[in-house]
């Protein structure tokens, strides 16, 4: 297949369509709407099934063969914030609570971005491997931590934020159901795959079509904002992007699992680093980070980063 | 039926706040409150069923002391940086000596 | 199969018994309510599923063979209000504004209704063509459309009104699922089918639930509202339901389509048309058109209408 | 099998792991929290299924199989709330009315506990009659309305707790969702089969999730109430679960259904039983009722007692 | 525009009483009434999204002597068993004869 | 810590006319608002969660100007032929000017 078919499977899939027509929905000002309850028990369920399969393949999996890849995400989590301080400083030029804030979020990762380029890979042909969901449990915290750091070299509410980062649901989710995963093993798995495993894409379409709507009602801020913000937003994408695919060849992970960590690496989080911000950080300006990490980065991963870091995985390590 | 005199303490917050205000109006003197899910919109724009979560709306019953010692704790840490308001009532209550 | 055994499928099938649960739930004065984010979360999923599906059959059907049969439910839509109309002001003897409500209800469709009577039409053995969900969303719009026009000859709220049908959740959900299924294809179900497709009418059944109850707490309203509410929510349901029959043949959709598509003439919205309705018309009674629409003719087509229907279809085109 | 493997099988059963998760999720002061509209779609879910799912298989089992199972769970129901009530008396020097409640409780039955140990049983291989459910239904009324006769002596609002009892969500949901299964049989269940049947067990996960954050705040209330309450329900849990696969045996149960009958008159309800009491006998005592059969005797029989009511069946039975 | 000066009677009261409360302030002659759901703390401990049911907060405008009526059975049948506050405040209407 | 006197407006409407209400209020010199969802009973029967839709509850404080305005224009367009009832109530704030 060449780039062009790659793009176009992409973006012709439910889940990417389905996050375009809840954009079009708040556009054409309709009264559909997720009830709160919804969007809360939706993610509780994607976060569990995630950590749940990744720990059945884990239970199966040789340490030797996922230390080094762990090693490696470890080190991009505890990287990537530095960039993404120093950009929005000098670029943005925006306060150091903001660039905090901002950095936070790029440390971190979307568990929906991991999502949808899991399923593109795979989608491709490629393999992928089963522990993948165990580095978005380990890119998820770290960063956060580092940012928070950078933003509050005197105490406050450092260790407060820190708790709410890691008894955070998302974090608890992922590792909880990781750690069931392994503990429970094809044995379990054979009970509940049905729930888990069989409807999951079919329930990530619909929480698209939800973040679809959410990443709406940010447009316009977006453009208030400016256009700095987008090539802040892109910019970043694309070299943390580079970045985590090319660690992902060098740490063994193959052409499939470098893909998915070069996305993984290049996405924004905006479940749990939010909460944390907003704690540690309350001068940082929400409008800011959420519009960064939702209106710009996550819609342009979902529909050009994806391919685009695929395409780098092929080019490099094919 | 005797009844009382007391100040009703209305504050509406971004939810993320929930867990300090309870402690803090605790700490200052209420001995109860009761809590509404909301949104809403102020200076700080629309808060809705969104990312950022929703408001509270959350309610004590105290007595004028307290009330004004809640207020100045809102206005010193709080109005600055979230989306708080607050408001006081005057509301009349049996059983009295449950607030104060 | 004779009539009577069919009509027993039809009652013996957990859909129609779900929803005499919840009539009796409601009489026995249980305690059991469904959450309003579930009922909300089981019509999203319902409403697109439903057009997803027939996206998805959409994309491998020649125009030549859809266009008959749209035309033909295009204009059902446009004539239905009329008579509803006509017969709310001479032998329901209403204000204009309230039989230009029941007409909008009568002028629109029961999305219910309609996988009821696919349900039972596949039960029996029948094809079904697979675009029939696409005239679903042909006829909600347009009676709704013209019962407003009947119902306001001078400005007012009309636009408002217009826009809420356009725009409404039903509308974008039925749509843009049916736009989903097209672009994404077969590639696309695959990936989706085991949450929009195979758990489809176990959802349904629960929604049935949910909707037993809401039509028995209307049940004492018609008491008071009388026989003739009855005698109007039935008669209409006939012809209407015989008339579709009759197009459907005559438009080529064989005995299973003609059956499917009078069941859907013969049914009353309940989703889109009352929001259109409460801006459009507020002087109307909700009390009236609720009845109508959810005690009246929804049940009666549950139980009877549809293998009537059948019955018809079979009797004119077997 | 040994016992110590089959403790291992059920300690590491998805389900069993959720609950801990849950416990750990509150302990930690994670931010997890479940909406109330899913905890209830949950449980609407799960106790219509169960039903359903028995329903079907009355349907094809002959009334003499089922009869003296029947009469024994009805038995067993009359029965259970006087040793509850006398212990509770005795051992824990409560008031007439905590001990009335207390037998509430340990005469109705947890629809949860019957899961797992229905799952339980079959994952170690023995059969489990397909009616079982009906003993859950069975079970669920009887014990308390004797326990609130207990309570009292004169008036008061026994009819309208008996009502709360009688037509509560879940007696009309396992009721209702059995008729149905009766009703629609084998043809019904194929059509539904992919909702009720399939991912049950995954939405009984997410269930048991909740379950151990609710327990997990009793536990600081556990502390308070102190020892005696523990060796209350642990010494009930087991007196109850081993006649019950007495009885069980007797009835010709099976070492299976014996083993899952002792489990349900083992458990404590937590859902019928805390309605009636709290309109019954408003001056019991919340915490006393909701500590003992949520924190003690539920995860008591999920995690020991399971195992060890099998353990009695295969000994006096196998 | 005339204003009509009416009380307006706030209880807040586990869920369970819900259906009782209403029965109960339409008997003593309540025209109408506003539920929203809430959850709470007070002296029986935290009442919150939880096994035990959450609270309801009713309002209800009434006249004043008709608000004392509910006080007064609130304080007799209510307050002794079970988790119920209620306070009364002075509210302002238009179409005052719409609550009486 | 200087307070303020202002007016709190309650509007209890059905749900569908969210979008208006907010407009409305907002048009009259409103500065934020805040909405609870609700249901309840009147002269029009129950509004409860069913299909109809719920109610919901929306708080606004204004300036007593405001406050009249915004009853006026209720009175006017929306009692007729809405489910919708509003009261008025005196409270107290502080940082005054956020609000007018
Ligand atoms: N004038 C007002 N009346 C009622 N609620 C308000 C008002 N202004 C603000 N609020 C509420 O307080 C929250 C925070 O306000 P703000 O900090 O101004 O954005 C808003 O989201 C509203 O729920
Ligand atoms: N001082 C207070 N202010 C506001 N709400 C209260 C107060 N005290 C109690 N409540 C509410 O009333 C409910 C019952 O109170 P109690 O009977 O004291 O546990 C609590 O769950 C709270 O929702
Ligand atoms: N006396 C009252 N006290 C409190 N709320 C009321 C009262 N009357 C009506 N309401 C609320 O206002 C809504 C509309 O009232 P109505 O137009 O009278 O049906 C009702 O659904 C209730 O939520
Ligand atoms: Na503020
Ligand atoms: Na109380
Ligand atoms: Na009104």
């Amino acid at each position: 297949m060449d780039a062009l078919e790659l793009l176009r499977l992409n973006l012709l899939s439910p889940m990417v369509l389905a996050y375009f027509l809840g954009i079009a929905a708040r556009l054409l000002k309709s009264d559909l709407a997720f009830p709160e309850a919804l969007y809360t028990a939706l993610s509780i369920y994607l976060l569990f099934a995630i950590g749940f399969k990744g720990g059945v393949e884990l239970a199966h999996t040789p340490l030797s063969v996922v230390l080094l890849p762990a090693l490696t995400t470890l080190a991009l989590g505890l990287f990537r914030p530095l960039p993404a301080y120093f950009l929005a400083r000098r670029f943005l030029k925006v306060s150091r609570e903001d660039a905090a804030a901002l950095a936070a979020h790029y440390g971190s990762v979307s568990a929906v971005t991991f999502l949808a380029a899991l399923s593109f890979v795979q989608g491709v042909g490629h393999a992928a491997q089963g522990f993948l969901p165990t580095l978005v449990a380990l890119l998820e915290v770290p960063g956060i931590v580092v940012a928070l750091l950078l933003g509050k070299r005197h105490n406050g509410r450092l260790s407060e934020a820190l708790h709410e980062v890691l008894a955070g649901k998302s974090v608890v989710l992922l590792l909880g159901g990781l750690l069931i995963g392994v503990l429970s093993g094809e044995a379990g798995m054979e009970r509940v795959k049905p729930f888990f495993v069989d409807p999951f894409y079919g329930a990530l379409t619909l929480f698209l079509l939800d973040l679809g709507m959410v990443a709406a009602s940010r447009l316009s801020v977006l453009r208030q904002v400016g256009f700095r913000l987008i090539l802040f937003g892109v910019g970043l994408a694309l070299f943390h992007g580079a970045l985590g695919v090319y660690l992902g060849l060098k740490a063994g992970l193959g052409v499939g699992g470098a893909a998915v960590l070069g996305a993984m690496s290049a996405s924004a989080s905006y479940i749990a680093a939010p909460a944390a911000v907003r704690i540690a950080l309350p001068q940082a300006n929400p409008s800011l980070y959420l519009t960064a990490s939702l209106a710009v980065t996550f819609p342009f991963n979902l529909v050009l980063g994806i391919p685009l870091y695929h395409a780098l995985a092929v080019l490099w390590g094919g | 039926m005797e009844l009382k005199r007391l100040k009703l303490v209305t504050i509406v917050a971004e939810s993320l706040l929930e867990k300090r205000l309870v402690e803090e109006i605790k700490r200052l003197g209420a001995k109860g409150y009761t809590i509404t899910p909301a949104r809403g919109e102020g200076s700080r724009g629309i808060r809705s069923v969104d990312w950022e979560g929703q408001n509270i709306r959350l309610e004590t019953i105290v007595s004028e002391e307290v009330a004004l010692k809640i207020l100045q704790k809102l206005q010193e840490e709080y109005f600055p940086h979230y989306a708080v308001i607050a408001y006081v009532e005057n509301v009349e209550v049996v059983r009295g000596e449950k607030y104060v």
